[in-house]
């Protein structure tokens, strides 16, 4: 594992970039445990200093130090996405392995659910459940929620993958030798399916950062904790695009750009070098 | 090659793009066909109209009301500036004189103007008025039918130009229902209403205008309306005040704050509602054309309602004075002042906003009983009001402010209020030890050992200055042991204010005529006979469901007297003691209202300097602005 | 088994078909950080007359494909052509297809060189009917009206006994015999001067294998046609091919008339490649060849084969042996023959 | 249910079938079609009956949202408001049992009925959704149809020519862009066009004062309207189109069947189109049809950012006034477009892609 990273690094510049980007947002992020303010409190610095060397990303109109609250705000929005992103993966995967190897009734019953879950509009129904909620809809039960709809399109594209192993010669013999349903799904069908996970879970952590941004903005969110999202929505009740404190806003986009173009460049580079392609061909023995 | 010929695509849409938007003609929001000169555009804080095609107002659904109908179409009997008025705060409008009680409040008696016309040249008379109370009351479900139901037992019109009510029971305040601060029972025509099968289903548009303008076109998707000036704009009540000076105004929906500043300062929204105190500093700052109601520091207009923490005495947690108390002393105002509106508000520690005609009537002659005012915190007697605050908060923001601060103790308690509680923790401690609270490891927990948690319930960004003030005292709250969270209801807060489902709120049940002395605007509904059981939907507007049976007897006695009585002053004198004893609520500060106008084709507006009627567009009053606007040279 | 008869000796007068001369083509990768360079086909020297089947045998990953890769133009990186030439009795003056202007290429292609690949299976495009592959490969060398180009297509057909309703089948629709034999079909249309055909029975059962081969002879008879046939498939080979070469690590180590190799193996790999062919009534199995071929990231000094072959020598690890004629028309790389100047 | 047998396609034919016959395809498709029809029809019941549940699981009263709009307006008496209550709830037919309200729910949707909106009443839900879906739906489906062709193209060309610098670029810049949340986006471009060099329109679907019929200079307005609502849509939404085919093709390319078009001299252009574009199609069609049915719920912030009238602000205004009728309203015609995008996709899958067995 190690010498792959140290492979990809010296060969890829598009590894490197992408590297040295989520790298400098990890730290960033990892930097969140020493703020020396408590990442809610407010007024804690002189409001609207614009970036200096005392604060390095300025200040808010709520007298925090952007620095500081980003650094909080990468690191529970990382946490967010990623937490969504991995559940979700368990989802899909549980659902578009079994779903794709039994067949039958079972695919029928798992794909309607799967459908289901794909028509249902997602937007009006975070929002009612952020009424109903209140504040027990801390980030991570929107975290669940998300999760719990964020699955369905992947769980198919698992599915089809799947469905094409179940034809392979090993899956046979795997049957033939005794193995179990569970223990084919496991051992076997698993691992060919790990590159679309990995794929996958890079736009899933895309989008669902994205869907929390756009919730954050209009309000459906703990807004007192800080997330990318969350800061947005506080910069515009204080109208810092037009009050000219762009930098409450500026860093906050640049952090998360830096973030996704870098998660995204790690994927593609990630998954050229784990072909699954080529691992399907030297697997599946069929060339 | 293929490169190249997807260059040619891309290149070739990017010129499409330039093209479609290379028609100069097309200006960005501006109406059509309209010269700029004679326009005036005007926030509609309504935002987008659901149901933009319905003006039938005396239905409920969501068509607009702020859309110019209620303040250029319809007209009612009277109106009560909440400032100085063209004349005077009190203003007959279709009613000829003030309106005639018999002496036990039972009989309402009322002169109508003649000469005044329909936008469809029917004429104006006691028919309409009449027509108004029964329609309404004949279809439960009208907006102003319950209250006309409670309240006559019959209307008639004796001649076409007089009105006489008979009340159910005495009630020296039923007028008001009739009295415009911002709006109120608004006169239907009857000649269209009689046609109408069912007035709860008609949705009156075009809709006939008995108010200076007439509705000259709308947008279906409710983003714009348009009215025209009446050719016959001398057959209606404004007249008596002269020509209104544009021709045509229209009430759009502008969206987000960024926007509205981003269209003032392009000169296409000459009256901005209300935006963020930092969107109001950047229009000063960048437009030399902008007007606020001050001319520099606090710029806003101060409403004439008080943003309180509401506290929901049904809750056993804040049943006790004491408690409330306590928490009253862990606010630090001049924080929240600074978080709120950066220093932009009037401050007041009374339940009675410091605007209009109140400063000089509650305000000033209540200081030295407030000064002297004391209480017991079970170990000591203190004096909680410190009446340099206001004064504070001027010092605090004259360096970054400078010139903009006024120096002048008597500008400075006009501008920023006068005293408030001085923050006080261990007076604080003391209360709450007295009540069985106890804090443990620098966490208080209430008398029966539970962690002591209060949510704070704000609306989030549909009022961000009072979603800022509840974080601030969240935060305040906090940092004195207190388990305090933020409660963003978004859209629900209605829903749960009526349910009592909330710890505390921020949000106001206290709002006056501003204009007038007489508290019973609010006060009326403050009465324990209004107060709903735990659990069943609050009327307006004790949302604290308080319920005192020293504030009942003064509720009393209000209703016994006239509205102009001096003795109604003295009883809200009363409430305001008992209110300071009980603190049912913690009054903040009046609401203050960012309503920015530009100069650059209408001068003329209100302003501090100039006061004849509040700026605030949405208001029903906001008709006397058109009169003395005039064409910028 | 049996191999056919076919004149020995060339014709002089007429230049061959196709001419290889000292081709070096390297596969230069940075993979996984390890600058590696794959010598696939080191100095390989051959000729395919006219109207020959001319076959090259080896094992894979001998450089079989990457030596018809470059025959046929198709360079993509790392794959490098380091040295040599290649030239067509109808292409010549450039070394190669890779070199050639790109008019020249779209000239050359399918009209004079065309090719038939390993593993029907994916080589035609799955969402097209047959019908539009053969006018996309076919229609623009042909010309004529699509009426005339349909009537010559069927006709063609006919010809190799294929009936025309697979124009209108998706390939998935054919079984694998079946679309070999159309691809063979498409190769042939526009009746070129040069085939290549790359394992084309490869995976085929043996049945269909020998009704596809023997369609391939028929054709490349019939319009008299030069086929480069490249299969490991020793068998195959002693069906259909006039030439052979045999290829080791990059190397060709020996080449001849297939019935004189069959007869007369010299080179101890060759020897060893008959030698495995099945034979009816073999009862204990042969021994196979000890080690496995060489790594062509790091070959093996002087012969390739020297660590795996019964009769090394000394000299064999030291230096490289040279091709040398043996008897007329049959070549050998091999000191057992070199220093004994022929057997 | 749909075999899409993926990269290794050769497995599907068994060696044993020539020609299958039409006519055993159809009895088999005609048995699928009805399969999937069924499916359908269960995916909407259980959608539309969740989306009821959710709606009126809300903590949010109609009746008491009304009765704040109202009575925040004038001076109403506390007594009076105890009577409107009741008055509206009977308007609002919330008198009726939770059954009855249940049924009548379903025997108005299977007349494509939603009953009046409770926060608009009594102007039917359906008025409301057909004044604002053509906006919605104009807007969205240009933009995205427009989004997806862009996509595809340049990330169909950046994966067949992988060497082009220009493409390359326009990657980097496709693939920069996509990340960036969509709000974050449009609001600076409403800040450059609008405000820096104001050369566009920042609010409302058409000029002021400009009656909504269809003339030159109304249609002229509109397109100016939609440009920077559209822009931002395709700025973020070439984006993944442009990755899905760019990372499609680049497989395709070293499919044997372009290199062997290659080597039979094919026209590149055929070769791009016919042979890579072509069989990269069936993913991006089906992504399509999803973003396709997916207009239907609006699109929220670029309705709050632009001024835009649509579905996305009636939505959220509706679920704000508790009124679920019109939340229903929308719901289920997302509900419904988006499941009828997915059934086109699976009835139309065998002609986009011949392989796909129906079984």
């Amino acid at each position: 594992m190690a010498g792959a990273i140290r492979d990809l690094f010296r060969d890829h510049a598009e590894f490197r970039i992408g590297a040295v980007l989520v790298a400098f947002v990890l730290l960033l992020s990892a930097l969140a445990s020493f703020s020396p303010y408590p990442p809610e409190s407010v007024y804690v610095v002189p409001p609207d200093v614009p970036p200096s060397l005392a604060y390095w990303f300025g200040t808010t109109s709520r007298g925090q130090d952007v620095f500081w609250e980003l650094s909080v705000a990468l690191r529970n929005t990382l946490l967010f996405g990623a937490v969504v992103a991995m559940i979700s993966r368990v989802i899909a995967l549980v659902i578009g392995l079994l779903s794709g190897y039994k067949g039958g009734w079972v695919d029928r019953a798992l794909m309607s659910v799967n459908d289901t879950f794909i028509v249902i509009p997602l937007l009006p129904l975070l929002v009612l459940f952020y009424f109903v909620m209140r504040d027990r809809m801390s980030w991570l039960a929107l975290a669940l929620i998300m999760a719990c709809f964020g699955w369905a399109y992947d769980a198919r594209l698992i599915r089809s993958v799947a469905m094409s192993l179940k034809a392979r010669e090993f899956t046979q013999t795997s049957l033939f030798s005794g193995m179990s349903t569970r223990e084919i799904l496991v051992q076997e069908h698993l691992p060919h399916v790990m590159p679309v996970v990995f794929s996958t879970a890079m736009n899933n952590m895309v989008w669902s950062i994205g869907l929390e941004v756009t919730l954050a903005v209009l309000g459906f969110t703990d807004v007192n904790r800080p997330t990318i999202g969350g800061m947005i929505y506080w910069a515009n009740q204080h109208a810092a695009m037009v009050a000219g404190v762009w930098w409450w806003i500026a860093f906050p986009i640049a952090a998360v750009t830096m973030m996704f173009i870098g998660l995204f460049l790690l994927a593609v580079t990630a998954n050229a070098y784990i072909d699954p392609r080529s691992r399907f061909r030297t697997i599946g023995g069929a060339f | 090659m293929c490169c190249i010929r997807a260059m040619r695509l891309i290149a070739s849409a990017l010129l499409l793009l330039l093209f479609l938007s290379a028609p100069p003609s097309y200006g960005q929001g501006l109406p059509q066909d309209i010269p700029r000169k004679e326009l005036l555009i005007l926030e509609n804080p309504e935002g987008t109209i659901k149901n933009a095609g319905w003006f039938n107002i005396w239905a409920i659904n969501a068509g607009s009301q702020s859309n110019g109908l209620q303040q250029v179409a319809l007209d009612t009997l009277w109106y009560i500036d909440p400032e100085a008025g063209l004349d005077g705060a009190w203003d007959n409008s279709l009613a000829a004189d003030k309106p005639q009680y018999n002496s036990d409040f039972t009989e309402m008696r009322v002169n109508l103007r003649k000469g005044i016309f329909w936008s469809d040249n029917v004429e104006f008379t006691a028919d309409d008025v009449v027509a108004t109370v029964m329609t309404q009351i004949m279809h439960p479900g009208m907006r102003f039918s319950a209250v006309m139901a409670s309240n006559v037992a019959s209307v008639e019109a004796p001649d076409r130009y007089t009105v006489v009510f008979k009340l159910k029971h005495p009630n020296s305040r039923f007028h008001t229902n009739f009295t415009v601060r911002w709006g109120a029972v608004w006169i239907l025509p009857k000649h269209v209403f009689e046609k109408v099968d069912d007035p709860l289903r008609f949705n009156f548009n075009k809709p006939i205008s008995l108010g200076a303008y007439e509705l000259h076109s709308y947008d279906p998707n409710g983003k714009w309306y348009i009215w025209q000036l009446r050719r016959d704009w001398d057959r209606t009540t404004l007249a008596r005040f002269g020509k209104p000076g544009p021709k045509y105004l229209a009430y759009i929906d502008p969206g987000p704050p960024d926007k509205r500043v981003i269209l003032q300062l392009n000169h296409e929204l000459d009256v901005i509602h209300d935006i963020a105190p930092e969107g109001m500093f950047a229009l000063a700052r960048q437009s030399k054309t902008t007007r606020a109601w001050f001319k520099g520091f606090p710029y806003g207009h101060p409403d004439p309602t008080l943003p309180a923490v509401i506290f929901n005495t049904q809750n056993d947690l804040f049943k006790n004075p004491d408690v409330r108390w306590a928490l009253a002393l862990l606010i630090d105002i001049k924080a929240v002042v600074m978080a709120a509106y950066r220093g932009a508000c009037t401050i007041s520690a009374i339940g009675v906003p410091p605007t209009g005609a109140h400063p000089e009537t509650y305000h000033q002659p209540m200081e030295e009983w407030l000064k002297s005012f004391e209480i017991d915190t079970g170990k000591r007697k203190i004096r909680p009001y410190d009446p340099t605050i206001g004064k504070q908060i001027a010092d605090m923001l004259r360096p970054s402010m400078g010139e903009q601060i006024p120096s002048d103790p008597k500008e400075v308690a006009r501008a920023f209020g006068m005293g408030w509680w001085k923050p006080d923790p261990q007076a604080a401690q003391e209360l709450l030890e007295k009540e069985g609270f106890a804090k443990r490891n620098g966490a208080w927990t209430t008398p029966d050992g539970r962690l002591f948690s209060i949510r704070v319930m704000v609306e989030g960004d549909l009022r961000p200055v009072m979603t800022r003030a509840g974080t601030m005292i969240v935060q305040l709250w906090k940092q004195a042991g207190i388990d305090a969270k933020i409660d963003l209801a978004q859209g629900t807060l209605p829903t749960r204010r009526a349910a009592g489902d909330f710890d505390t709120l921020i949000g106001w049940s206290v709002e006056t005529w501003g204009g007038h002395q007489d508290l019973s605007y609010f006060l009326d509904s403050w009465h324990s006979q209004f107060v709903a059981e735990p659990g069943k939907s609050q009327p307006l507007r004790n949302w604290q469901r308080w319920s005192s049976p020293a504030l009942d007897k003064i509720i009393e006695e209000i209703r016994t007297v006239d509205f102009d009585d001096p003795r109604s002053i003295e009883l809200g004198k009363e409430y305001i003691k008992l209110a300071v004893k009980e603190m049912p609520t913690i009054p903040l500060m009046a609401y203050t209202v960012f309503t920015a106008m530009d100069q650059t084709y209408w001068t003329g507006f209100p302003t501090a300097e100039n006061p004849y009627t509040n700026p605030v567009p949405n208001w029903g009053n906001s008709r006397y602005m058109f009169v003395r606007l005039k064409p910028a040279s | 088994m049996h191999a056919q008869a076919v004149p020995d000796v060339p014709s002089e007068a007429v230049p061959p078909m196709l001419s290889v001369r000292d081709l070096r083509t390297y596969y230069r990768a940075n993979r996984l950080g390890i600058k590696r360079e794959v010598k696939a086909v080191d100095g390989i020297s051959l000729t395919v007359r006219r109207g020959e089947i001319y076959g090259l045998a080896g094992e894979s990953g001998s450089g079989k494909s990457t030596l018809l890769n470059c025959v046929a133009g198709a360079i993509r990186p790392p794959m490098e052509i380091v040295g040599g030439d290649i030239d067509f009795a109808f292409l010549s003056g450039y070394g190669g297809l890779h070199r050639a202007p790109p008019a020249e290429v779209a000239r050359v292609r399918w009209r004079h060189l065309s090719y038939i690949m390993q593993g029907s299976m994916n080589v035609l495009n799955p969402l097209r009917r047959l019908r539009s592959v053969f006018v996309d490969f076919a229609y623009p060398h042909v010309g004529g009206t699509r009426q005339q180009f349909e009537r010559q297509l069927h006709a063609h057909l006919a010809r190799l006994n294929l009936d025309r309703s697979v124009l209108s089948a998706y390939p998935h629709e054919l079984s694998g015999g079946m679309r070999q034999r159309a691809t063979v079909a498409l190769a042939t249309v526009c009746r070129p001067d040069l085939i290549i055909a790359d394992e084309p029975t490869t995976a085929l059962d043996v049945l269909v294998q020998k009704e596809v081969l023997g369609m391939i002879r028929g054709i490349q008879r019939e319009m008299g046609s030069s086929v480069l046939l490249v299969t490991h498939d020793m068998g195959v080979h002693a069906h259909v091919s006039d030439r052979l070469g045999i290829m080791y690590a990059g190397h060709l180590v020996e080449e001849a008339g297939t019935a004189e190799i069959f007869r007369n193996p010299l080179h101890p790999y060759t020897k060893h490649l008959i030698s495995s062919l099945p034979r009816i009534g073999d009862d204990a199995p042969r021994c196979g060849l000890g080690g496995a071929p060489p790594n062509l990231a790091d070959p093996p000094l002087g012969c390739r084969f020297h660590p795996r072959c019964p009769l090394a020598m000394k000299v064999c690890s030291g230096e490289a042996p040279a091709m040398l004629e043996t008897a007329p028309g049959h070549r050998v790389a091999c000191f057992a023959y070199n220093q004994s100047g022929g057997a | 249910m749909l075999r899409i047998a993926s990269y290794e396609a050769a497995d599907c034919g068994d060696p044993g079938s020539f020609l299958r016959h039409g006519g055993a395809l159809m009895s088999g498709y005609f048995a699928f079609l009805l399969r999937r029809l069924g499916q359908f029809g269960l995916v909407l019941f259980i959608g539309i009956n969740v989306a009821y549940v959710i709606t009126h699981a809300s903590p949010i009263d109609p009746v008491e949202q009304s009765i704040s709009a109202v009575t925040s307006f004038g001076n109403t008496a506390p007594d009076a408001v105890e009577q409107m209550r009741s008055a509206l709830r009977e308007l609002y037919g919330l008198g009726a049992t939770p059954l009855d309200q249940y049924r009548l729910f379903w025997s108005r949707i299977l007349r494509a009925d939603f009953g009046p909106s409770l926060s608009a009443f009594p102007t039917p839900v359906s008025t409301l959704i057909g004044r604002a879906l053509p906006w919605t739906a104009g807007l969205l489906a240009v933009s995205t149809i427009i989004a997806w062709g862009l996509g595809n193209l340049l990330g169909g060309l950046a994966g067949y020519y992988q060497k082009s610098r220009t493409l390359r670029l326009m990657g980097v810049v496709a693939i920069g862009l996509h990340p960036i949340p969509y709000y974050i986006l449009a609001l600076l471009l409403l800040i450059v066009f609008g405000y820096l060099w104001p050369v566009l329109p920042i609010a409302g679907g058409s000029a002021m004062n400009l009656p909504q019929s269809l003339t030159m200079e109304f249609v002229a307005s509109v397109l100016q309207h939609a440009i920077l609502p559209a822009l931002s849509l395709i700025l973020i939404g070439v984006g993944s189109w442009f990755i899905g085919m760019r990372s499609l093709v680049s497989n395709i390319v070293t499919e044997d069947y372009v290199v062997y078009a290659e080597l039979a001299g094919v026209r590149p252009w055929r070769i791009l189109s016919s042979y890579v574009m072509r069989n990269a199609m069936a993913p991006q069609l089906t992504g399509l049809a999803m973003s396709l049915g997916g207009i239907f719920n609006g699109a929220v912030i670029t309705e709050k950012v632009f001024g835009y009238p649509g579905l996305g602000s009636l939505l959220v205004d509706a679920v704000y006034a508790g009124d679920y009728g019109l939340v229903l309203g929308v719901t289920t015609i997302s509900i419904v477009a988006v499941s009828a995008g997915v059934l086109a996709i699976d009835l139309l899958y065998p002609l986009l892609d011949p392989r796909v067995k129906v079984n």
